[in-house]
């Protein structure tokens, strides 16, 4: 066990630790303090994390970082088997891991920081008791599981830390449980994460049963391993019957891929599970820097990148389409947010769609490394945006504010640092630039590559490996990499690959819409920047009563800081030392994963912004034409933004209404609960109670008046209310047998006998038996 | 309605007058001391189907008049006249120990235990609760769905032998049985009546 | 005297000396019900006494162990084919389960009801002639011998349900108990009489052979449904599943607490280890008889689905309970589901292939009994010290009491099933037992649905085991501090850290105790001595595999005893 | 018809246990409902006894069994009807269907 390993399990044990005390002394512990024991467990976990990267710099660049990754997975703890499956514990010590930690970690110690100053002028109580301590016993708890779920080198592991940062979310987000918005907030995030992991389970499930292993090198090695071989998932002759669907082994692995991707969906809001994202900043706004924009929301990021290779192309075109589907809807409806902190949050989603997208498409470096750049931006934007919240009085609509930058100078500067960022500001062909002028575009030049608008790539010149791939099909790109391994060509005939070139249409469609996003990010970005911060005071008495406090703006200006660093040093070439050994896998269409590709990745981006292409002109300088768009529009304050808005009303509204998502989801799910709810009361009025009620119409009464009144009570306003009537109705629909009366109870049960003679004389169970046994003997 | 006109008084008398009949023909007829089989007189004949119909008829009469008394008492001596013309029929299969027991543990015990419980729950031995209509529906519409059901299902049935046997056992033979090959079970319901009678005398005993 | 009976057979001492845990329970009663007359009454001394039988109890059925070899045996009866009272490493493993639990019931009476209650004789002697009923019922393959077991579990349940004669809803729930029992009970005898009626045996291991054939033949069909429906009546009626469950809230809701955590694990435990026998008897019967396991696919539907309906009903019906007992009553109901779904999974004994369902099972009810215990332990001291059953009693208990709302919640969590407690890992193996028979393909469709249901159902009963939780921590009435008493701390925190370990650490050793336990029952000798039967089994390799020449063996291998 | 075969003896019964299944249903009073339960046990032991007696095999197990099914009627009859007192007792009154306290 290398030191860097240790250094890793104590930086997830510190925050727990610290979790353990707050929760059993928090109370004793007190106001101030218990924020600064946090502080305190978090910073040290960040020296920790700063240590292991320091020295696995030197590592890397010494090249015995592999043997040290090597090492750590030889060094696994073998906690158990389940089956013939071991399960083992340990630190998944790679570039990737430590970078993503040292990022956790950095971040979450500035916004604890934040946390306390901005605690201090929130109420912390709830129900009339101080809940103080146990809002930095609930971040703890998420340091512990976040970092948890970054160092896991096993699926289990990955999923159950997974279902702890869901549970932190679920309870930061309903910090202020007794406001029905932050609660039912909670409970819509809660839902909805649920649904993705849905998914997740059934990904898990199939990757233990097919794969024999739930470590993610294991997996990796056994899928590869099963399509060199043809067995397993890849036998032509595997069929599996799915509930009478018969599906075929390459089509599995697809799933396979799709169902883990659905957790992802779920933690990282992508479409169409984004719903909870924007609802979740009801919690405060530190939460929502750390684990809606920072950190958690990117695990599902995180979770692709690490089950890259078990991906199949049409897995990864799925991905791509979802994540290009997220990031234009998304960057479309931050235009008409009003609110500060939900404009973010269409922001957040959105680039959380750039990385799934980049992902997608093959960029896995640049998606990745966008993940890191974006995080520190987008935290110190929500911090900045907290401050002015804070500023202002609990003011977050972005109307009454205006020339805030006089009151706020450095929350003002901060906040356009990463408005640049994430614009992509920088200057083409100069190595100059910020955050998204590297990393956003890189995946626009992947995705451009990949679509095949520049005709002969210029890195397919380059690159031996993948000399095929932009003229030529995904599919001919697996069969020559199999060849190049094994010399064989025996599943060559599989129908298996995804065909880019069948797929042109699509690839270029998705590539045109994140370019034209591209050009949105800026706009409402700007937009935003400029109604908050300049301009006239639009609400003189939220503009008199704005100022800042040290404790809040020093986090936003190391944070702003490292949005500068962190676009030039340190972190791509970590990923890029990571990416070789994370995407090698037979399958995968990653552009610039291998080895020799990443030359080839950087190429492109110098290509991007330092050749004369027509891509370099056309993304290059969209920061600078949408920033001046907006100034335009909006300088005078909203007056011309309203009157563009009523001109394209129907989209605008369109817009507003977030495409009606929540109505779609309310009728599709709430009526529909809402018709099987019917169908139960129906089941309740008219059958049960025909029976029973009718008889004892004392019963009747009750339970029509308990039926009334759960309706009552909870009239539908959301999908989360929906939901939960239809779980009391059908609650109701269950518990109405139980009548309390035996006689009733002997009723149903001799009904049941009468009702299985029937079905038995009517439905003869012998052809059946006969028909299975004849199959299973022939 | 016949079953109402036919009281349960004069029920019990004929059904008491029927089984002394019976068993004075049994006895007589009867060919060898160890009661082994039913009597040649009575095995196959016409005899038996006359048996069978007036007993069998007799308990399927005193059954549907439990369904139909609305008082507990009535009730219990309707099913009486069940439990005796069962144990007649017990004896047409050549089942006379268990026939004995049906009248001595069943119609004499349980029974007298069942109108015990009667009369020492209720203000009146003849106080009525009437269910309503509908429920009578329901109930009578499961039990002749379920008698369909079964009848159907019976009748199709193939049974592995519909030739009677001298079967019958005698008393020494049950001891041995129940000695040998059902020691377990045997001994497991004494332990059961033991604790059973704990339990129902803590059930029905005064508090302190 | 005795001569002239001509007893043709008698019991040895060895062999009474098989089954004496059983007899330790008969004498923990008789104990009990003397100790008095002596030394007058005393509800604390009874507590001892059969604290002391269970332990007892206990240490016999341990000593037992080495002695039965591969394949159990059958004692008790002239023929040992007759399965009437088996002795394998199952039901030993169900009496250590099961007494273990019993000395958690009587630590729980002891803290709750000792100081009040002046009956504890009768109390403990219904609560281990109950105990004894369900030790028999796991260890018989006799129909006849079923029935009377089901009851001597049953007779004394229904009098304790309404142990508490002063309080209306005991003795309601009590009345509703033993109607709905006796006429749960009388469909099945019903049921049983039309099965020996078919095959004029009661032995379940010659049935289970005709039943195969006729069925194969198309023969009898609906009969065969009917009277195994009825069987499966009976017993669905202790495991308390749909359409059976009825008197199980009502029962749970007004019986005493203890005697509420005592039937929602023991009698669910046992009657569920009983369906498991008797299913592999069938699948054992049908092998012997040269038919596929599949002939069985109807009662494999059958059950499964009565198993998702079980669990689906029982989560959605607690969703809006305010009792605790209702609560858990429902949720036992849903747990009953989960582990009746083994059911539908045919495996064969003496295979040892990962994921057996009654290892599963096994697993399963090991860390039900500890959660049960925890939760009921906590919700008995709330109740006791609050006077209330309410869900609202547990309000603020997070203050009140710390050292009762943690291990609550670790209880809770595990109930749900969710990481790191033992429940998730118990889930897992259900799991995976579900999904091993996913490569078959009349089965598959089978299994991915109660897979689908689980998952579904795991999630559904987050909602309502979670609502304790909140009331717990995030909503306070300004109840006054609890002061629990130190035994009930203790027990509730000691069942936490075993869940715990169960979950973390520990991870294998249930796995191991139940694979060890399961991995040779006993199989009738009917089925083994007729090797004349062809076997043909179509498919299947395992069943080709189970009945060779090394597994021919099974009948009494004895270590100690001979 | 007139030749009484095992048919006869089943049919009867199964009437027999429909009754009672009717009887449970319908009655409110416990020791009604009681009633009801002989009733189909009753119709089981002439199962047991008619199947005995139609058997080719020797032995007797079905009048053993019947003999058994008699003596835990008359168990589980002494349990019902003290706890019925009990019952009876409490609400003072032995209508089933006024206990109903416990619901839902």
């Amino acid at each position: 066990m290398s030191n860097y390993e240790t250094y890793l399990l104590a930086g997830v044990a510190v925050p727990f630790v610290s979790f353990f005390i707050l929760m059993l002394f928090g109370p004793r512990i007190g106001k101030p303090l218990s924020g600064w024991l946090a502080v305190a467990a978090m910073a040290t976990c960040c020296v920790l994390g700063t240590l292991t990267l320091v020295g696995w710099l030197g590592e890397v660049d010494s090249g015995t970082a592999a043997e040290l990754t090597a090492a750590a997975g030889e060094s696994q703890f073998h906690w158990a088997d389940i089956g013939s499956v071991p399960i083992k514990v340990g630190v998944n010590l790679d570039s990737l891991t430590v970078i993503m930690f040292f990022m956790v970690t950095f971040i979450a110690t500035w916004i604890f920081v934040f946390s306390i100053g901005y605690m201090a002028g929130h109420s912390d109580e709830v129900d009339g008791k101080s809940k103080y301590h146990r809002f930095f016993c609930y971040l703890s708890l998420f340091g512990f599981s976040m970092l948890g779920l970054v160092i896991s080198s096993n699926l289990l592991f990955l999923f159950i830390f997974w279902e702890l940062v869901g549970l932190c979310s679920y309870l930061l987000i309903g910090f202020y449980f007794d406001k029905k918005f932050a609660s039912n907030a909670a409970m819509k995030a809660f839902i909805t994460n649920r649904v993705g992991d849905f998914g997740f389970i059934f990904g898990l499930m199939m990757v233990y049963f097919f794969l024999g292993t739930l470590d993610l090198d294991g997996a990796a090695a056994a899928f590869a391993d099963q399509y060199a071989s043809g067995t397993g998932l890849f036998d032509p002759s595997f069929t599996i019957n799915v509930l009478g669907w018969h599906v075929s082994g390459p089509m599995m692995a697809t799933l396979m891929g799709i169902g883990l991707f659905c957790g992802a969906m779920g933690k990282s809001a992508q479409f169409p599970l984004q719903v909870w994202l924007p609802d979740a900043m009801a919690g405060p706004t530190p939460v929502s820097a750390l684990i809606h924009a920072a950190t958690m929301v990117a695990a599902g990021v995180y979770l692709v990148a690490r089950v890259y290779r078990l991906l199949t192309p049409d897995a990864q075109l799925f991905i791509a389409g979802v994540g290009c589907i997220t990031l234009t809807a998304m960057a479309l409806i931050a235009i008409v947010q009003t609110d500060i902190k939900k404009c973010l949050a269409y922001s957040t989603l959105s680039q959380l769609g750039y990385m799934i997208f980049g992902l997608g498409m093959g960029a896995w470096i640049a998606a990745l490394f966008h993940l890191m750049t974006h995080a520190f931006f987008k935290a110190m934007m929500f911090l900045g945006s907290g401050q002015v919240i804070e500023g202002c009085h609990h003011e977050q609509d972005m109307r009454k504010m205006g020339g805030l930058i006089r009151k706020m100078p450095v929350t003002g500067v901060t906040f356009l640092i990463g408005v640049l960022a994430i614009a992509g500001f920088g200057i083409p062909s100069m190595n100059l630039g910020l955050g998204g002028y590297f990393s956003k575009d890189e995946i626009l030049a992947v995705a451009w590559d990949r679509a095949g608008i520049g005709g002969e790539g210029h890195h397919s010149d380059q690159d031996g490996h993948h000399a095929a791939a932009s003229g030529a099909t995904a599919f001919d790109l697996v069969s020559d990499s199999h060849e190049a391994h094994n010399g064989d060509d025996r599943v060559a005939g599989h129908a298996l690959a995804t065909d880019d070139a069948d797929h042109a249409g699509v690839l270029k469609l998705m590539f045109w819409c994140a370019l034209i996003t591209a050009y949105v990010t800026p706009f409402y970005m700007m937009r935003c920047w400029w109604l908050t911060f300049m301009g006239k005071p639009r609400d003189q008495q939220v503009h008199d009563h704005a100022h800042e406090s040290p404790m809040m703006y020093v986090p936003l200006v190391v944070l702003a800081i490292f949005t500068v660093v962190s676009s030039y040093a340190l972190f791509r070439p970590l990923i890029a030392d990571a990416a070789p050994a994370l995407t090698d896998a037979v399958l995968v269409t990653a552009y610039d994963g291998h080895a020799d590709d990443a030359n080839h990745a950087k190429g492109a981006l110098i290509n991007l912004h330092g050749a004369h292409d027509w891509l370099f002109w056309g993304v290059g300088w969209s920061w600078a034409i949408m920033f001046l768009v907006a100034i335009v529009i909006y300088r005078n304050g909203v007056g011309l933004g309203s009157k563009l808005k009523s001109a394209f009303s129907p989209i605008a509204t369109l817009l507003e209404k977030k495409y009606y998502f929540d109505e779609i989801y309310d009728f599709m799910f709430v009526r529909g609960c809402r018709l099987l709810a019917s169908i139960s009361a129906f089941w309740d009025t008219y059958v049960v109670d025909g029976i029973i009620a009718s008889l004892t119409s004392k019963a009747t009464e009750r339970f029509s008046a308990f039926a009334g009144r759960g309706v009552d009570a909870n009239i539908v306003d959301g999908v989360f209310n929906g939901m939960a009537v239809t779980a009391f109705d059908l609650s109701n629909l269950f518990r109405s047998p139980h009548t309390g009366r035996i006689r009733n109870y002997v009723l149903f049960t001799a009904g049941a006998a009468a009702v299985a003679i029937l079905l038995l004389l009517f439905f003869d169970p012998v052809p059946d038996a006969q028909a299975i046994l004849t199959s299973a003997g022939g | 309605m016949l079953v109402r006109r036919w009281t349960s008084r004069r029920f019990l008398l004929t059904a008491s007058a029927a089984v002394i009949v019976l068993s004075a023909t049994v006895a007589f007829g009867q060919e060898s001391a160890d009661l082994k089989g039913v009597p040649r007189a009575v095995q196959g004949g016409l005899l038996e189907a006359l048996l069978f119909y007036l007993f069998g008829g007799t308990a399927l009469v005193a059954a549907l008049g439990v369904c139909v008394s609305k008082s507990v008492v009535r009730m219990a001596t309707w099913l009486f006249g069940t439990l005796g013309a069962v144990a007649v029929l017990y004896l047409l299969l050549g089942a006379f120990f268990l026939s004995a027991i049906q009248l001595i543990v069943y119609a004499g015990g349980t029974l007298v235990l069942l109108v015990f419980g009667v009369m020492l729950t209720s203000k009146s031995p003849w106080v009525r609760f009437e269910c309503s209509k509908v429920e009578m529906a329901a109930g009578g519409g499961i039990a002749i769905t379920l008698f369909t059901g079964l009848f159907l299902m019976l009748t199709r049935a193939t049974w592995p032998a519909s030739a009677a046997t001298a079967n019958g056992a005698t008393v020494k033979d049950f001891g041995k049985e129940l000695l040998t090959t059902y020691l377990v079970p045997f001994e497991v319901a004494s332990v059961v009546l033991l604790v059973v009678m704990i339990a129902a005398a803590y059930l029905a005993r005064q508090e302190r | 005297m005795l001569a002239a009976i001509e007893l043709s057979w008698y019991p040895s001492l060895a062999e009474l000396g098989w089954f004496a845990p059983e007899l330790a329970l008969v004498g923990t009663i008789v104990v009990i019900l003397v100790a008095p007359l002596i030394l007058g009454r005393s509800g604390l001394r009874s507590a001892r006494i059969a604290f002391a039988g269970a332990l007892v109890t206990l240490l016999l059925s341990v000593r037992l162990v080495e002695q039965v070899g591969g394949g159990g045996i059958s004692g008790l009866a002239p023929e040992s084919a007759a399965g009437m009272l088996i002795l394998d490493k199952l039901t030993i493993l169900f009496k250590i389960i099961l007494m273990l639990f019993l000395t958690g019931v009587t630590a729980l009476w002891v803290l709750g009801s000792s100081e009040k209650e002046e009956n504890g004789e009768e109390f403990f002697v219904l609560m281990i002639g109950s105990a004894l009923g369900m030790a028999l019922m796991t260890s018989t393959l006799n129909l006849l011998m079923m029935a009377v077991a089901i009851e001597a579990a049953s007779l004394p349940s229904y009098a304790i349900a309404g142990f508490d004669k002063r309080n209306r809803k005991s003795a309601e729930a009590s009345v509703k108990y033993v109607i709905f029992g006796g006429v749960s009970v009388a469909i099945m005898l019903y049921g049983i009489s039309l099965l020996y009626g078919m095959y004029h045996t009661l032995n379940v291991a010659i049935i289970a052979q005709g039943v195969a054939n006729d069925l194969a033949a198309g023969q009898n069909t609906v009969l065969i449904s009917m009277s195994l429906f009825c069987v499966l009546g009976g017993i669905a009626f202790k495991i308390a599943a749909v359409p059976f469950h009825f008197w199980c809230p009502d029962v749970f809701e007004g019986a005493k607490i203890e005697v509420t955590a005592w039937l929602s694990v023991a009698s669910k435990a046992a009657a569920l280890v009983l369906l498991l026998r008797l299913v592999d008897a069938f699948n054992i019967g049908a092998m012997v008889a040269g038919h596929s396991i599949l002939t069985y696919n109807g009662l494999a539907w059958g059950l499964g689905v009565l198993a998702a309906i079980s669990c689906t009903w029982g989560n959605f019906a607690a969703y809006r309970q305010s009792n605790v007992k209702r609560l858990l009553a429902y949720s036992s109901i849903a747990h009953a589901g989960y582990m009746m779904m083994l059911a539908t999974i045919f495996t064969l004994p003496g295979t040892t292939t990962s994921g057996k369902p009654m290892a599963a099972l096994m697993i399963y009810l090991i860390v039900y009994a500890v959660m049960n215990l925890g939760v009921f332990t906590v919700a008995a001291i709330v109740s006791w010290q609050t006077k209330s059953e309410d869900i609202g009693a547990f309000s603020g208990l997070g203050r009140r009491a710390p050292w009762l709302a943690v291990p609550m919640v670790c209880c809770l969590v595990s109930l749900v099933g969710l990481p790191p407690f033992g429940g998730f890992i118990a889930k897992y193996w259900l799991l995976l037992a579900l999904g091993s028979k996913m490569a078959e393909t009349s089965l598959a469709p089978l299994s991915w649905i109660l897979i689908i249901v689980v998952v579904i159902n795991t999630l559904i009963s987050l909602f309502f085991y979670f609502r304790i939780i909140r009331t717990m921590f995030l909503s306070d009435d300004q109840l006054p501090a609890l002061s629990p008493p130190f035994l009930g701390t203790a027990m509730a925190n000691l069942c936490a850290v075993l869940l715990l370990l169960f979950g973390v650490v520990l991870i294998n050793e249930p796995k191991e105790l139940a694979d060890r336990y399961t991995g040779d029952m006993y199989k009738p000798t009917v089925v083994l001595t007729s090797k004349d039967v062809p076997i043909n089994a179509p498919g299947d390799m395992q069943v080709a595999r189970s009945v060779d020449e090394s597994d021919a063996m099974q009948i009494p291998a004895l270590g100690g005893a001979q | 018809m007139l030749t009484i075969g095992l048919m006869h003896y089943l049919v009867l019964s199964a009437a027999i246990f429909c009754c009672g299944i009717f009887v449970m249903i319908t009655k409110r009073n416990a020791i009604g409902i009681l009633i009801g339960v002989e009733l189909v046990l009753n119709s089981v032991n002439v199962n047991f006894i008619a199947f005995d007696r139609y058997s080719q095999q020797p032995g007797f197990d079905g009048q053993i069994t019947a003999l058994f099914v008699i003596v835990l009627a008359a168990a589980e009859a002494a349990v019902a009807v003290a706890i019925c007192m009990n019952l009876y007792k409490n609400i003072n009154t032995i209508d089933v269907d006024r206990g109903d306290a416990l619901h839902g």
